[in-house]
């Protein structure tokens, strides 16, 4: 039987965007007991589906104006205001994707549960902490007594996620929907989140709604599933139907870009010796007058060797000091102790003054490509920043920006263009040829493709392996995504918190990992079960 | 209990009528103490903490009996000692009183109830001195305050005089309470300005002191007070469309609205420039300007109050005139070589302002470079103090206005030719000197009237400063208050509440 | 690998240009701006159309409109309706130049303060100084020790307003400088000055604005308290401040003297805050979103 | 938390030593003197000299400035040169009148505007949205004193329902009397904060509203109400906070306008009296008084956030 039935949903935008709908005849089901997963592009509609039926769509921007959304057989559409706040919670609730901005920071995280019990039950105060201590027993949540009086802040995202989870399945919904609830978790946190959902939908037979763009939860968890581009979707079936045999252009091309986990036989770098860090250590806390007294140790002793023409990936959960170790390397924070040897030469403690003469050789692309680009300047300005900077006359400087843009895959005239005139794969390209500017020997890229949807991850995966073996360079390339370190890396090194476990070369650490926290990562991957 | 609630002209600050001149400190001295001799409305001076006195054949001795009944508010007998140790401290700040004693040879108690006064060399005023109506007043205070150096200030508010202060419901910049004295012992005669029987009639007066004119004018109106002392005449109009509320001129004086030149510095170190300037200053012009109702003001060519006894024309014509054309003349033949004239405007008082705006405007009609430099008021009394040049911070010229009591003879400091001890400005001028001198030892009245014409003759010839008119500050008052005193200052004995 | 065909961008030609218009879609910022040019145009123009500011004619005082001049005569006699013209000019001038001055210095001190550690703790406890010294003082001070001028009053109403710019910019910046791209032009070797100046800078403007036209709203409105203290403007310069202030006794009397300043005070006031709002209605992007 | 409050009083030391040397040399070097103020018309040069030599302004700068300063450091403000009366008592008949209408303008203004900001925030670009931020601040384009005198005008003086001026303590006359005459200066006073306040929180509101906490709360089917009195204000509320400080900073330079035109006896007139007339003590004990107040506000401030914020911590 189906809990939501949606039937040519077609969703309006304002004039200002650049297509007319978000959404465009939408049709799909979710049965009791079945957990239908939406993938897609981003940008595709996904999320106005899942919040159309909610009735939680921007009214001022977003207008159903064709379709019904009916739940158990009851029009949401035309339902009224205070109908829908009434189905909200008890019938249908949804799991957002940013765990630490969907929580209210200054409410305790037992109150923001007991809220739910608050608007739809006539429970006693008592009465609702003891379930909502059950509820966040439910989600197996350690000692729930206790952080039943925790604000957000205190617990770790997964933990957060929980929360979330528990505050949705506390009055037993009809219905769940989940956007990307696991986008933001390393692969450790969000294993055991995914198992959490699967388990409690089996045991209440609820009707999920599971949307993602990680083709690895979906061969884990998916009955059935929904490909969207461009507002429509393209193709629905069962997984089986839908990964193993797409028949649609678009989603043929999507799983095909699916990188695997299996690593590439790969050559020795025999390169000299680029970067060396030796026992790096990096403390934080006790800055200023008034500091907290918070002392994290976020790099212990780290030694790593990258030579010219090698990729070293760092692997590890969020929070291990991945950034901190790349971030000490550029000397864009102090490192506490330890050295930096770049072509022999140790810049940890170089003042600024000293510092920029090395600026040129190291390089790195940030993990953000919306922020990392300066939105009042041209992409032209931002890349021949750096050369002009050392030097280089402007025409010059530009004639090599316009080359490099060809190397990116981008047309020079872009460098007119500011950034928000292109797609975040782009950007992330536009971040790479500013890096390249410089010349650099090291590069180091941070979480250089995270962001991205799997086919755009594939093109900037395929450009950077180019300008590696092109420029000779040695790179640092920093991920929490196993499949894409399977697929770039020459080593691998592991890290966990602040300490590095492991360091080998890719193949080796992944078909023979020595350490424990090695073999949770590898095991925790998504979709290394059957079906991929 | 009766309590009349007044609004002040100012805040009273301090509270010793010898260390400051401020006229708000005088009314408070006029308050808590008494003196020895009172003007009356002719400004003759009565007795009135004296019974009898003589004097001497030669005129030099004098002898003053106190009356009986006199006594402080701590219930101490007051003294022919109190009367010594507090006519000699006066004596060390005021200028009359500086005068007297520069002519005294001894002041000495020979009982508790007589005073002697020995003069060293003939002295017309002594009574004159020793019944001063306005600031610094000689007020009788106890010996042991008395003793407190001149240049420092009391801190014992003791006196004698029909009311109490209350120390402890003393807020400064806001609220003095009196209270009833009820051991004073009136005289018999009916009271005549500050002379006569000081009868307290109210339990207790209350000065609030309202920063505001509109809020004070509003509060009286809406009988939130009683008395308003000096509301701006301008505001007399909307008070007096108020049944309620009186407003009437008190003061039969006034005030003498008063230009000051700087006779060190150019332009006007030339008595010719000084003439030309005056020549300009239209009083009608400066009367409106500042006053505004005619009904308020007149113009007033005499150096001394007009309506008092000394009141001349010998030498007015130069300040009569009024007139541009004849200014601009005058101007041209001095050689006047464009020098500016700095004037010091005090922008946080109205009148003062007003009077600025309009020499500069006259001047410069005349033809003068005019420099107009807005301050305020304290500001202004320490530069005029300055002999140096403009550059250095000096001046040229700058307003003020005397109250009429002040300048009623030529004893007055504003009429001073004596440029080291002589008032701001500094005038020089050794005939005038001469006619002042001889005004103190002068006997009958018409001998005064004479010198009196002297020195004025003498002050406009050499253009000591520009004269602006006669004007009079009203008081205000809801209609159940009743009693009140004509007089240069304002008292509240003698005042009931209906 | 090659992807040469870019997404078909809006052609645009300069952002600038398109931000003003953006700006001026804003109800608020295009009818402010509307009555801000004609209060300008009016205190440019004005003067020469109108009789002598200052001329005294103490005979004619406190005439009502119509009889003597368009808004009548103050207590000097002088012409309302030229002062009023007049004055225009002098308050705009207090206002822009207290609302320039203070954020160019608040900006100075805030981008140091804020990106420059070391400084930040001296900068701010000086301001931490500065704001709790009253206007009032400084404004008689310097009146005393410079004589009253346009000047002084400026400087004494823009003294304890310039903490509040650097405290503003200062947090902007503590947040910018966290950003990926500040990190990028350091990468780059770009030098502290041309990082403050290039990238930091450009994104206190928004803010700034807002402030500033508070800023040069509130001195309007201190200028004439300073005046009603009697430590304003020289009252021979008329300033709609000044003129309140001198005509204050008058309120109930003759209000007009009153009247006429207050309303155009009160209009450029509520003009200028208006044009602020809507500034950073458009100008901030999360905002504009809700006001879509 | 307790060292922080320890640092933060102690850095507050240095502040005030600089501010205080600033406010003696600039009263110092400033011309205009209290002795030629309480000489008069009528002193002669020698007079001013004496009272000068008195007051001991005669001495070298440093001198004074470190008698005062030794003074200070045994607790003592010094004593008015005018009234003869110790600083501290006078800053103590004048402070709780200050502090009341102070906390009756800001209880005032944040019970008015902060409701009215949120509304404006809910609705944000609607028309009701533009009337209450109109006016709002429409309340802050007139000078204080007009507006003061219209009130008068109107409430005291037409309807006749309130006193024109004074200010009556509650703990002498009673709550009673002392509202009746704190009202009309209250109102007048937070106009400007009405404006400052509703501006803030409306900004604040709308960037909270879109939050994906708040599409959390409607998730769990929560009232618009709710969410906003619950979710909404209480994050918003760490800069309207801040600019309430602000404003406490600001009342003391609008509340000498205040004071005066509602005759109340309060620290504002206090400041203006002495500066006037170059009442030195006064002017320094005071401005100490204030950077301290100031400085204690602010500390107050930065510990509150902590309250409405779990997040700080310092
Ligand atoms: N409030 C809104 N106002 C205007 N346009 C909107 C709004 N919300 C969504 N859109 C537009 O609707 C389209 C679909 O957006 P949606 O959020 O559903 O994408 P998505 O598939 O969830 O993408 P992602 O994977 O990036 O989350 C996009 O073009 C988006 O710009
Ligand atoms: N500026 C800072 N001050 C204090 N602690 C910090 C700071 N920056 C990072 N940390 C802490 O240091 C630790 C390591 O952080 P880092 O950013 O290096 O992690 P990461 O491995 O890059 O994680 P992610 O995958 O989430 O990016 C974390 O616990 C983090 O909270
Ligand atoms: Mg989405
Ligand atoms: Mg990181």
């Amino acid at each position: 039987m189906a809990v939501l039935e949606v039937t040519g949903l077609t969703v309006e935008l304002p004039p200002s965007a650049d297509r007319p709908y978000a959404v465009e005849d939408i049709t799909l089901h979710v049965n009791a007991g079945e957990i239908l997963c939406i993938v897609g592009e981003s940008g595709s509609g996904k999320s106005v589906t899942a919040f159309s039926v909610m009735g939680l769509a921007d009214k001022r921007a977003l207008t159903p104006v064709a379709g019904t959304i009916t739940l158990e057989g009851e029009d949401l559409l035309t339902a009224s205001d205070q109908r829908l706040r009434k189905l909200r919670g008890e019938k249908m609730a949804m799991i957002f994707q940013e765990p630490m901005t969907a929580l209210n920071p200054v409410l305790r995280v037992g109150d923001q549960i007991g809220e739910m019990l608050e608007i739809h039950t006539d429970l006693s105060a008592s009465a609702r902490k003891a379930k909502v201590i059950e509820a966040m027993r439910d989600v197996s949540l350690p000692d729930p007594e206790k952080m039943y009086r925790s604000y957000p802040h205190q617990l770790s995202g997964g933990q957060r996620q929980r929360i979330m989870i528990a505050m949705a399945l506390t009055l037993e919904p009809q219905l769940l929907i989940a956007d990307e609830p696991t986008t933001a978790l390393d692969v450790t946190t969000q294993a055991q989140i995914l198992k959490l959902i699967k388990d409690i939908q089996r045991r209440k037979g609820m009707g999920v709604m599971f949307i993602t763009h990680d083709f690895g939860v979906v061969a884990e968890i998916a009955d059935r599933v929904a490909v969207m581009k461009h507002g429509r979707i393209v193709e629905q079936g069962t997984v089986a139907e839908v990964l193993g045999a797409p028949k649609d252009p678009y989603t043929q091309k999507l799983i095909a870009a699916v990188p695997s986990m299996t690593p590439p036989e790969r050559p020795e770098a025999q390169g000299s010796v680029a970067l060396q860090t030796q026992a790096l250590v990096k403390t934080y806390g006790q800055q200023g007058l008034f500091g907290s007294g918070r002392v994290v140790r976020a790099a212990q002793e780290v030694d790593l060797t990258v030579r010219r023409g090698e990729t070293l990936g760092i692997v590890g959960e969020s929070g291990s000091g991945k950034s901190t170790v790349a971030r000490c390397v550029m000397r864009l924070i102090d490192p506490t102790s330890g050295a930096i040897l770049i072509d022999g030469e140790n810049i940890a403690s170089l003042r600024e003054g000293q510092l920029r003469p090395h600026r040129r050789d190291i390089q790195i692309v940030f993990q953000d490509p919306y922020r990392s680009l300066n939105p009042r300047r041209t992409v032209g300005q931002s890349i021949i920043e750096g050369p002009v900077n050392f030097g280089l006359a402007v025409p010059e400087a530009k004639a090599r920006a316009a080359e490099l843009m060809k190397v990116v895959g981008l047309s020079s005239d872009a460098l007119e263009r500011f950034p928000h005139q292109f797609s975040g794969g782009q950007r992330q390209r536009i971040c790479i040829a500013r890096a390249l500017a410089m010349e650099p020997a090291i590069l180091i890229a941070d979480e250089a493709v995270s962001a991205l949807d799997v086919s755009v991850q594939a093109q900037v995966l395929d450009l950077l392996d180019d300008v590696r073996e092109r420029f000779d360079l040695a790179m640092l390339f920093i991920t929490h995504d196993l499949r894409v370190a399977a697929q770039i890396c020459d080593r691998i090194m592991v890290m966990n918190k602040g300490e590095v476990v492991e360091t080998g070369h890719t193949a080796q650490v992944y078909a023979d990992p020595q350490h424990a926290y090695t073999r949770a990562l590898l095991a925790a991957a998504p979709g290394t079960g059957p079906g991929t | 209990e009766t309590t009349l609630r007044v609004i002040p002209h100012a805040d009273l600050k301090n509270l010793d009528p010898i260390w400051t001149t401020a006229y708000i400190t005088r009314n408070h001295g006029y308050m808590i103490y008494d003196t020895l001799f009172a003007m009356n409305e002719n400004f003759e001076p009565q007795p009135q903490m004296v019974d009898t006195w003589e004097t001497s054949e030669d005129g030099l001795t004098w002898t003053f009996v106190l009356r009986d009944g006199l006594t402080f508010h701590d219930g101490a007998p007051v003294t022919a000692t109190d009367v010594v140790a507090s006519l000699e401290r006066w004596g060390k700040r005021d200028g009359m009183g500086q005068q007297l004693f520069a002519n005294t040879a001894s002041l000495e108690a020979q009982d508790d109830k007589t005073v002697v006064l020995t003069l060293a060399n003939d002295y017309g005023l002594v009574l004159e001195s020793i019944g001063k109506i306005s600031s610094n007043v000689p007020f009788i205070m106890p010996a042991r305050v008395a003793a407190t150096d001149p240049f420092e200030q009391i801190t014992d508010f003791t006196g004698s005089g029909p009311f109490v202060f209350q120390a402890d419901e003393w807020v400064p910049g806001s609220t003095v309470v009196y209270t009833k004295f009820d051991d004073y012992v009136p005289r018999e005669e009916p009271v005549s300005a500050a002379s006569g029987g000081k009868v307290a009639k109210v339990d207790k007066v209350v000065w609030t002191y309202f920063p505001d004119q509109t809020t004070a004018m509003n509060a009286l109106m809406a009988g939130e007070v009683d008395f308003f002392e000096q509301p701006a005449n301008d505001l007399a109009p909307l008070l007096e469309a108020n049944p309620d509320i009186t407003v009437e001129v008190n003061d039969p004086l006034g005030n003498i609205g008063f230009a000051r030149f700087n006779h060190l510095l150019p332009p006007f170190d030339n008595a010719d420039v000084r003439r030309a300037a005056i020549m300009a200053m239209k009083q009608e012009d400066y009367m409106a300007a500042a006053v505004g109702d005619p009904k308020f003001w007149k113009t007033c060519y005499s150096v001394f109050p007009c309506g008092t006894p000394l009141d001349n024309d010998v030498g007015s014509e130069v300040i009569a005139k009024g007139d541009i054309d004849a200014a601009k003349a005058a101007l041209a033949e001095t050689g006047y070589d464009g020098t500016p004239v700095v004037i010091m405007q005090p922008t946080d008082i109205p009148i003062l302002s007003a009077f600025s705006l309009v020499t500069a405007e006259k001047l410069r009609n005349v033809g003068f470079e005019v420099d107009v430099q807005a301050m305020d008021w304290s500001t202004l009394t320490s530069r005029r103090a300055s002999r140096d040049p403009v550059a250095d911070g000096g001046w040229n010229m700058f307003h003020t206005w005397w109250i009429g009591a002040d300048v009623i003879d030529p004893m007055a400091i504003a009429f001073s030719g004596n440029p080291d001890a002589g008032w701001f400005g500094w005038a020089e001028d050794a005939a005038l000197e001469e006619a002042r001198a001889a005004f103190a030892v002068a006997g009958s009245e018409d001998e005064k009237k004479q010198v009196a014409q002297t020195v004025q003759d003498r002050l406009w010839s050499i253009g000591a400063s520009g004269q602006l008119g006669q004007f009079f500050n009203p008081v205000a008052y809801r209609s159940n208050v009743k009693g009140l005193i004509k007089s240069p200052v304002q008292f509240f004995w003698n005042i009931s509440i209906e | 690998m090659t992807d040469a065909t870019l997404p078909a961008a809006p052609a645009e030609t300069s952002k600038d240009i398109s931000l003003i218009r953006h700006a001026l879609r804003n109800r608020g910022v295009f009818w402010g701006g509307v009555v801000l040019l004609l209060i300008a145009a009016f205190a440019i123009v004005g003067p020469f159309f109108v009789a002598d500011p200052t001329a005294l004619n103490p005979i004619n005082r406190l005439k009502p409109p119509g009889s003597a001049g368009l808004f009548g005569t103050d207590m000097l006699g002088r012409d309302v309706y030229s002062r009023v013209v007049n004055g225009a000019q002098i308050s705009l001038v207090v206002g822009l130049s207290v609302a320039v001055i203070a954020v160019a210095l608040g900006l100075f001190l805030g981008l140091i303060a804020g990106y420059i550690r070391l400084m930040d703790a001296l900068i701010m406890r000086l301001m931490d100084g500065l704001m709790s010294i009253p206007a009032i003082l400084l404004a008689i001070a310097l009146i005393s020790l410079s004589g009253a001028t346009l000047a002084t009053v400026v400087v004494a109403i823009v003294i304890p307003e310039i903490p509040r710019v650097v405290r503003l910019v200062r947090s902007v910046v503590l947040t910018v400088r966290e950003e990926p791209y500040v990190e990028a032009a350091i990468s780059a070797g770009t030098k502290v000055p041309t990082i403050l100046m290039r990238h930091v800078l450009p994104n206190t403007i928004a803010p700034l604005i807002v402030q500033a036209t508070y800023i040069c709203g509130s001195a309007m409105l201190t200028e004439s308290i300073l005046g009603f203290l009697g430590a304003g403007i020289p009252p021979e310069i008329p300033s709609w401040g000044n003129i309140m202030s001198e005509g204050r006794t008058f309120f109930q009397l003759t209000p007009w003297i009153i009247f006429f300043p207050g309303v155009c005070l009160a209009l450029t006031v509520l003009a200028v805050n208006v044009v602020g709002d809507g500034l950073r209605d458009t100008l901030d992007p999360r905002i504009a979103k809700a006001m879509r | 938390m307790t060292r922080y409050i320890t640092m933060r009083v102690l850095s507050t030391i240095p502040v005030m030593v600089l501010v205080a040397l600033f406010v003696f040399l600039m009263l110092r070097l400033a011309p205009g003197d209290p002795a030629s103020v309480i000489a008069g018309d009528y002193a002669t040069a020698e007079d001013v000299a004496r009272i000068r030599e008195q007051l001991g302004l005669s001495d070298p700068i440093v001198v004074q400035f470190l008698r005062w300063v030794g003074a200070l450091i045994q607790g003592d403000l010094g004593t008015s040169i005018f009234s003869g009366k110790p600083v501290t008592e006078l800053i103590g008949q004048r402070i709780e009148p200050t502090i009341l209408l102070a906390l009756t303008t800001i209880i005032f203004a944040v019970v008015v505007a902060v409701p009215l900001g949120t509304i404006a925030a809910f609705r944000a670009g609607s028309l009701l949205d533009r009337v209450v931020m109109l006016f709002s601040v429409s309340g802050f384009s007139v000078p204080v004193f007009v507006l003061g005198y219209i009130l008068i005008y109107t409430f005291s003086m037409s309807l006749k329902i309130l006193p024109v001026q004074g200010y009556k303590s509650p703990l002498v006359e009673g709550f009673g009397p002392f509202l009746y005459h704190i009202t009309l200066p209250t109102v007048t006073l937070s106009v400007i904060f009405i404006a400052l306040i509703a501006r803030m929180t409306r900004a604040s509101v709308i960037e909270v509203l879109e939050e994906d906490y708040i599409r959390t709360a409607r998730a769990k089917g929560q009232s618009e109400l709710t969410i906003l009195m619950r979710h909404a204000l209480r994050n918003a509320a760490v800069p309207v906070v801040t600019v309430i400080g602000i404003g406490i900073a600001l009342l003391i330079g609008g509340v000498v306008v205040t004071e005066s035109v509602f005759n109340i006896p309060g620290l504002g007139r206090l400041v203006l009296d002495a500066v006037l007339a170059r009442d030195y003590p006064i002017i320094q004990g005071l401005i100490l008084f204030f950077s301290f107040i100031y400085i204690f506000i602010n500390l107050m401030i930065d510990l509150s956030y902590t309250l409405l914020d779990p997040r700080i911590r310092y």
